[in-house]
């Protein structure tokens, strides 16, 4: 078993090796940084091993090696994507070190390899948002028209968030248009850039709703509906993903309509389910982070409790 | 008349005049050295042998692409479609595999064919019509990312074909924790790679020429060489050690993902021109190139170990020692140049 | 200056026709300016020319890089550190709206970015270091110094604060960041063809070692031009942090360097050092500009944003290539001579 | 009729954008025969035979090999079918090694793979063949224009091609090694190769040449066999002047002494380890001073140092009286030494530039970057070197990589010319230069030390620095062996014999 105390830490405790995904955002980086420091100041845990994988699965495998041969207690794995994990986590699991995943999922076909998962369910958060969007236009009579802002084309969260949504729209037999739907990388940039793309092309006469897969490209979409004299959240309603601080202060701003929560500050969570694993008490294979949705009328009570 | 002629030059000796171009080489692997060696003293387990087996296992689809690069950017050129041809290789293989019901090994074969029918378009492009590499190769790189994602936006996995298990079948050296390693068989198809990129650049009249057109197309073209095919064949042979190493992460991994390899092209070029090849062509190692890819790895491998960094200062850290060595290569190097002021 | 014509000829041709597609697929207000609200020029081609300007300030710094025969990987960088050193000084104070604050932001953030350019320079003239990999080590590095300035977070700065006017203000109703990038490619202009420094840095992109003989100062350049190039990089993240009223540390300027290098080539200067085109990469830059509008404007999906792309850069790479044109037409021309093999015209005598 | 012209090119023309470069050329090359192609510096040889081997397309006219029309796709093609080629500048890889250069594309092979060590052991034949004796393995780079001139024609002679054209093949060459080239010539003419030699040593040229063609800015003046056209009817037809004009201007060219002005460069012990020995050289205000040896004995290294270009590990240098330090290009620019390397493709043009702007490039150098000359001032000061050098074409504008070889050296010697400096240093000026050409430069070197210039002086042709020099220093094996003052009778024979005696009067 990997439970021996190999690690350099020094003296008991765990060495827990964590396979980050990146810092490309500031969900991201918020997340890092509660796992660090919950991992400091938590006395069960000898030393944190962080690698940045720079959102390159190939760097995060070569990671997972390390830590196999740095003979860490426990690995914790952000997986950049869901598949191809199969060799490195059986060669994990061979050396005898149980697995934890964090925030993203992994193939159904591999789950015997992992003790288990903490995190969020992207689909789930499309979901939301588009129950909350299907609420609010049920009475729309002209149909809902929909601009939508997705994340990197072809990450997990830009495909789920998307799938999530218009699959509840769907469902609930909305009469939908996507007036537009264009790639915002995740960043403010882009967002405010194809933003402004989407008012010069389209105007925003008529469109109902805009979808933004994360904060950043959100905020700078509003700058860029602001910008061209229109007033975001009333001349168009807005639904955003995540929800930091600057997210809930534009909502508190009346600027947006509705934010779906993607909670990064897990890591005392983790560091408890990671203890556990390690004494080889038995866990659930999926352990959800709290995440909320909230409307307008919950942003001002809301905000002081933002985190990040 | 006792007409005097010419006398070899007595004060250089002939040792020396072949040895010169071998002091970059040189100079990184013994710095390569003192790497590994530094994070011997340091870290428990880092004299594990399977930290070295490790560097050819994770990075053996970058040591393909960069002996492929090698090439390239000995003939003078540059090859910036590496890391899309990359991943559209693997997404190939397994839209080829899972959704066309291909065989395995008949897809791999398209996959490379392609790879190497791309290269050879790209180097007709380049040559014929003169158009800069930079250019001709980028579109190659936003074109395969576009047909990438096109084929899927989101990853697929291939790991019900039988075929892609065979890559990672472990050899085993030994028990690692007895300090054995153990390497997978597509280490050895990187091996094998460059086994052959040495042969051929250096024993073979193509390789030659490589370094000729590197050296001056112009005096290549007016000596008679084969310009046109040694141009285009180094494109042909980049394209299809990118189709191959897109072939090995599907092996590695099993699954195929539209954002792979972002970047590549940069690690491979990165490491090519550590290993001591001019990015102006003609001079350098496809042994210079490993040792630039074991760089790039051991760096890698140092960070983890340490562990303690945030994001940020891991790149820091990474540039830093980055920095240190290049410097470190150039005051050792330049102990062989000769006629500056 | 009619050489310089012929190269401008086809880059201009392209962004005459992206141009008239998306006038056919948008109309004519594409291009023609309207005024918003506040009295300041809109419009989709205003707006793309305002987009543009950090890039344009980018690339332009590497053209001249490129005239010396080096090339600049850390602008990406660079520009996320100039964003992150202004953004996060302001963010700092405790009001944020006073002009001499942000004064004082943007001159640090001008001088670390200069800073950073020279230590390019310094790397490839005086150590010898190749110059893609000396800035190599910047391009990594550069993104965590950043997000060490700003702790990995995305400081934001008050929309109040006169420093979001550099991005998203207008001087004489045009945007300030179109004034800040045509000012600065004037200077450039200026300072490169009314004073010896452009023939002195093509001489030296041209042939090192015969400029070292003719006495020229060829460190002092190299530095010079990077040290540029970095003040270019610093300043282009200062408009687009501006803009955001914001610092992305990990995301501003990201993949710029490609799109810069793109540009100057596309604008004729080649990466073979000598002779380069300040206007051309101007031009570059206004096409890639335009073509990420257009792929918008005439419908295409996210997807298909990089195959068009690698789809306009094939076709004004073809069509700048006279052996392509040559080519295309033979069949056209009634001459049965083939044209001379091309490749062996520009051979040395 | 059977042609037994191996090679007969008829009425060709060849366009440059805004230049015609051949205007109605013919060329008939006879097997076992030597044609001369002579002319002027931009008279379209050079052109003429890259037509003929396809490295230009031609806008008319014809070429046929051994009576069947062709049009080579490039010198691969050429070769194939027979002609093997010199091309005017060396046209080599400088990274590779001599013997890869020697016999790249023909490599001697074990199955698909290149044997080096038969490689190496037929390229020191090869070379043995013409007198020359190197480390074969070292990089070409490594050795001197004159030996990479050496190994490009030994390549060119091995390709057993049945036609062999040199293009300027003895321009960096003494006399020996031109001796031992003019013998393989005759040798391979014996064995029935068609060669085409082109040179402006007329006397070279009148030793071997069966035959000349002559032309002038692109139109074929005529053929003539050698024993028809005596030496002043050539010039004649080369320059469209009286020859006897010419030989006028050559002979006021010669000597003239200021033995006694204060010396201006004084190198006590000055040298660099493993390239020339540590050597004493004075030069006086309005002194010629020449540098004779032999092939690679040490005379650029000698200039170098004195130029700043490389950096001397050994002994002193003053200049006007002040000792210099921190020598390098730049100061030594600043100081008043120019510096006119030997190989201008490669240290001396740029390319890419105008003629204008390369003639500039050393004088805006001092100036700085911030004080560019005046375009008026610029204009005319290259306006009156291009008239006073003969440049041609006469346009200022044209890049510098698209004139001929021989006005690329003189655009390489007005820029130095034009800064006016108090020591001139030229390393080979008249490289590839025509007869009218070289008598006008040796002329204007003479006017230069009269007006009180130093001239540091090195050529390959010794008559030429006999002529010319007060004094001459004579090398020999990297060591400064003797310092001759140039009396009346001083001959090139002298020079030799002294280089025989190694420095001890003969
Ligand atoms: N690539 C080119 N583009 C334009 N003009 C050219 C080019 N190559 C040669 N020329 C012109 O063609 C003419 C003939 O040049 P060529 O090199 O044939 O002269 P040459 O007789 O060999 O002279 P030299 O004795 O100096 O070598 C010159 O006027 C030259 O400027
Ligand atoms: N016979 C030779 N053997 C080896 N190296 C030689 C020989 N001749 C010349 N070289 C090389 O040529 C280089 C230049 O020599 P250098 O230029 O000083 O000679 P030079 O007297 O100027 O003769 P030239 O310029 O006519 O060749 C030297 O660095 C040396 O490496
Ligand atoms: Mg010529
Ligand atoms: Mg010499």
């Amino acid at each position: 078993g990997g439970g021996d105390d190999s690690g350099d830490g020094g003296g008991d405790g765990l060495v827990v090796g964590f396979a980050q995904v990146g810092a490309e955002s500031a969900w991201r980086t918020a997340n890092s940084a509660s796992v660090q420091s919950a991992a400091e100041a938590d006395e069960r845990i000898a030393e944190l091993k962080f690698v940045d994988a720079q959102q390159d699965q190939e760097k995060q495998i070569e990671a997972v090696r390390n830590f196999i041969t740095q003979q860490v207690d426990v690995i914790v794995l952000a997986p950049v994507v869901e598949t191809g994990w199969t060799d490195v986590l059986q060669e994990a699991a061979d050396a005898g070190i149980p697995v934890v995943l964090a925030d993203r999922g992994i193939e159904a076909a591999d789950e015997d390899l992992y003790v288990t998962r903490l995190g969020s369910d992207f689909t789930e958060e499309g979901r939301k948002a588009g129950t909350w969007a299907a609420e609010t236009f049920a009475a729309d009579t002209d149909g809902t028209r929909i601009l939508e802002l997705q994340g990197t084309t072809g990450s997990a969260p830009a495909n789920d968030r998307k799938a999530g949504f218009f699959e509840v729209l769907d469902a609930e037999g909305l009469d939908y248009e996507i007036v537009d739907s264009q790639s915002g990388n995740f960043t403010a940039e882009e967002g405010k850039a194809v933003m402004e793309t989407f008012i010069t092309t389209h105007g925003l006469e008529g469109v109902d709703l805009l979808y933004a897969h994360n904060d950043e490209m959100g905020l700078g979409a509003i700058q860029a509906i602001e910008e061209a004299g229109f007033t975001p959240g009333t001349d168009i309603q807005i639904i955003i993903v995540d929800g930091s601080k600057a997210g809930f202060q534009a909502g508190v701003d009346g600027k947006l309509n509705y934010i779906v929560e993607c909670n990064p500050v897990f890591g005392e969570q983790l560091m408890d389910v990671v203890v556990q694993v390690a004494d080889g008490e038995t866990v659930e294979k999926f352990t959800p982070v709290e995440e909320g949705a909230f409307d307008a009328t919950q942003f001002e009570a809301e905000l002081p409790n933002r985190q990040f | 008349m006792t007409a005097p002629t010419l006398t070899a030059r007595p004060t250089r000796s002939k040792l020396f005049d072949g040895l010169t171009r071998y002091v970059p080489i040189g100079a990184t692997i013994g710095l390569l050295a003192a790497l590994y060696l530094g994070g011997v003293a340091n870290y428990p387990n880092f004299d594990n042998p399977q930290v070295v087996a490790k560097l050819f296992i994770d990075n053996a689809p970058l040591l393909v692409v960069a002996v492929g690069m090698t090439f390239v950017i000995l003939s003078g050129g540059i090859d910036l479609s590496v890391g899309s041809v990359m991943a559209f290789a693997t997404m190939a293989c397994a839209w080829l595999t899972v959704d066309a019901g291909v065989a395995a090994p008949l897809a791999t074969v398209l996959v490379l064919a392609f790879g190497t029918a791309w290269g050879l378009l790209v180097g007709a492009v380049i040559h014929y019509f003169h158009v800069q590499p930079f250019i001709a190769t980028l579109v190659g790189l936003f074109l395969f990312r576009g047909l990438t994602l096109q084929i899927s936006a989101t990853d697929v996995s291939m790991r019900e074909i039988g075929f892609f298990q065979w890559g990672m079948t472990h050899v085993d050296f030994g028990e690692v924790r007895d300090g054995g390693f153990w390497l997978p068989y597509l280490s050895f198809v990187a091996f094998a790679v460059v086994a052959v990129a040495f042969v051929v650049l250096h024993y073979t009249r193509f390789g030659r020429g490589v370094y000729a057109v590197g050296g001056s197309e112009t005096s290549a073209l007016l000596m008679g060489l084969p310009v046109a095919r040694t141009k285009i064949g180094v494109y042909a042979i980049s394209g299809c050690c990118a189709a191959l190493a897109g072939v090995l992460a599907a092996f590695a991994t099993k699954s195929a993902n539209p954002l792979a390899n972002v970047g590549t092209e940069l690690d491979a070029i990165a490491a090519v021109v550590i290993g001591g090849t001019l990015l102006t062509g003609g001079a350098g190692f496809v042994l210079g190139t490993v040792a630039g890819v074991m760089v790039w790895g051991m760096l890698n491998t140092l960070i983890a170990f340490q562990g303690n960094l945030s994001s940020w200062w891991a790149r820091i850290v990474m540039g830093a020692l980055l920095l240190a060595f290049i410097l470190l290569q150039r005051v050792l190097a330049r102990s062989g140049e000769k006629r500056r002021t | 200056m009619n050489a310089y014509a012929k190269r401008l000829l086809w880059p201009v041709l392209i962004l005459l026709a992206l141009i008239a597609v998306n006038i056919v697929a948008t109309g004519v207000d594409f291009i023609v300016p309207s005024v918003n609200d506040d009295g300041r020029l809109g419009g989709a081609f205003v707006n793309i020319l305002r987009r543009s300007a950090p890039l344009l300030l980018i690339a332009l710094g590497m053209t001249l890089v490129i005239a010396t025969k080096g090339i600049d990987l850390s602008v990406g960088a660079v520009y996320a550190i100039g964003a992150a050193i202004a953004c996060q000084t302001i963010i700092d104070a405790p009001d944020q709206t006073a002009g001499g604050l942000v004064l004082a932001a943007v001159a640090l953030a001008l001088a670390a970015t200069a800073a950073i350019g020279a230590w390019n320079g310094v790397m490839v003239a005086h150590f010898g270091i190749q110059p893609i990999v000396a800035t190599l080590v910047l391009m990594i590095a550069g993104r965590g110094i950043a997000q060490l300035v700003t702790g990995g977070q995305i400081p934001k700065v008050q929309d109040a604060s006169p420093f979001t006017e550099l991005g998203r203000g207008a001087f004489l109703t045009v945007p300030i960041p179109i004034w800040i990038a045509a000012l600065v490619l004037t200077a450039l202009a200026l300072l490169t063809r009314r004073t010896a420094l452009g023939m002195l840095l093509e001489s030296v992109g041209g042939n090192p070692e015969a400029s070292r003989l003719a006495g020229i100062r060829s460190r002092g350049i190299t530095v010079l031009v990077y040290l540029v190039c970095g003040l270019c990089a610093g300043l282009a993240g200062l408009i687009g942090a501006a803009n955001l009223g914001s610092a992305d540390a990990n995301n501003g300027g990201l993949w710029i360097e490609l799109d810069a290098i793109l540009a100057v080539v596309i604008g004729g200067t080649a990466l073979l050092g000598g002779r380069f085109f300040l206007l051309g990469t101007a031009i570059g830059v206004v096409i890639i500009g335009t073509l990420e509008d257009t792929i918008i404007n005439v419908g295409l999906s996210s997807q298909w944003q990089f195959t068009a792309k690698a789809v306009v850069v094939f076709a004004v790479a073809l069509l700048q290539s006279p052996e392509f044109r040559g080519w295309v037409l033979r069949p056209l021309r009634r001459r049965p001579e083939a044209p001379a093999p091309a490749q062996a015209e520009e051979a040395a005598s | 009729m059977p042609d037994a012209a191996p090679v007969r090119m008829t009425g060709i023309v060849k366009d440059f954008t805004g230049v015609r470069a051949l205007d109605g050329v013919d060329l008939a090359l006879r097997p076992g025969e030597i044609h001369a192609v002579m002319g002027e510096n931009g008279a379209g040889k050079s052109t003429l035979i890259k037509v003929l081997t396809g490295v230009h397309g031609h806008d008319a006219g014809e070429i046929l090999l051994d009576g069947e029309p062709v049009r080579f796709s490039g010198p691969k093609a050429a070769q194939a079918a027979g002609i093997s080629t010199v091309y005017q500048e060396v046209n080599l890889t400088e990274n590779l090694s001599v013997a890869e250069n020697l016999l790249a594309g023909r490599e001697p092979r074990l199955g698909p793979f290149i044997n080096f060590r038969a490689m190496r052991r037929r390229a020191t034949e090869l070379l043995d063949g013409i007198g020359v004796d190197l480390n074969v393995a070292a990089p070409l780079g490594a050795y001197s224009i004159a030996v990479q001139q050496l190994v490009a024609i030994a390549r060119a002679v091995d390709i057993e091609a049945k036609v062999l054209i040199l293009d300027e093949p003895t321009s960096s060459l003494d006399r020996d090694e031109v001796e031992v080239l003019l013998g393989v010539m005759r040798r391979l003419a014996a064995d029935g190769t068609a060669l085409v030699f082109i040179s402006h040593f007329l006397d070279q040229v009148y030793a071997v040449a069966d035959r000349m063609t002559v032309l002038r800015n692109g139109a074929l003046v005529g053929e003539w066999a050698t024993a028809d056209l005596p030496q002043n009817a050539l010039i004649g037809h080369m320059l469209g002047r009286e020859a006897a004009a010419l030989e006028q201007i050559e002979r006021t060219a010669a000597a003239h002494h200021v033995a006694d002005g204060e010396p201006l460069v004084e190198a006590v012990g000055l040298g660099r380890k493993g390239s020339i020995a540590p050597y004493d050289l004075t030069v006086r205000r309005g002194e010629v001073v020449g540098l004779a040896g032999l092939l690679g004995s040490g005379r650029t290294e000698t200039a170098r140092l004195i130029a700043g270009a490389d950096r001397a590990d050994s002994g002193s240098l003053r200049f006007a009286g002040r000792r210099v330090g921190g020598h390098n290009p730049r100061t030594a620019a600043a100081r008043g030494i120019a510096f006119c390397p030997e190989n201008r493709k490669t240290e001396g043009l740029v390319g890419d530039l105008t003629v204008a702007e390369n003639m500039i490039l050393a004088m805006q150098a001092s100036r700085g970057w911030a004080r560019s000359v005046p375009p008026a001032r610029r204009d005319k000061l290259v306006a009156a070197f291009i008239d006073k050098l003969g440049i041609r074409p006469a346009d200022p504008d044209m890049p510098v990589r698209n004139l001929s070889g021989g006005n690329q050296q003189k655009v390489l010697l007005a820029r130095w010319m034009l800064v006016e400096p108090k020591l001139l240093i030229l390393d080979e000026p008249t490289r590839g230069i025509d007869v009218g050409a070289k008598a006008d430069i040796q002329r204007l070197v003479a006017e230069l030390s009269a007006d009180g210039m130093a001239v540091l002086f090195v050529s390959a042709e010794l008559d030429e620095v006999t002529r010319l020099s007060d004094r001459i220093a004579v090398l020999r094996d990297r060591e400064l062996i003797a310092v001759l003052e140039a009396e009346a009778d001083l001959t090139s024979e002298h020079i030799v014999d002294t280089i025989v005696a190694g420095g001890r009067e003969p």
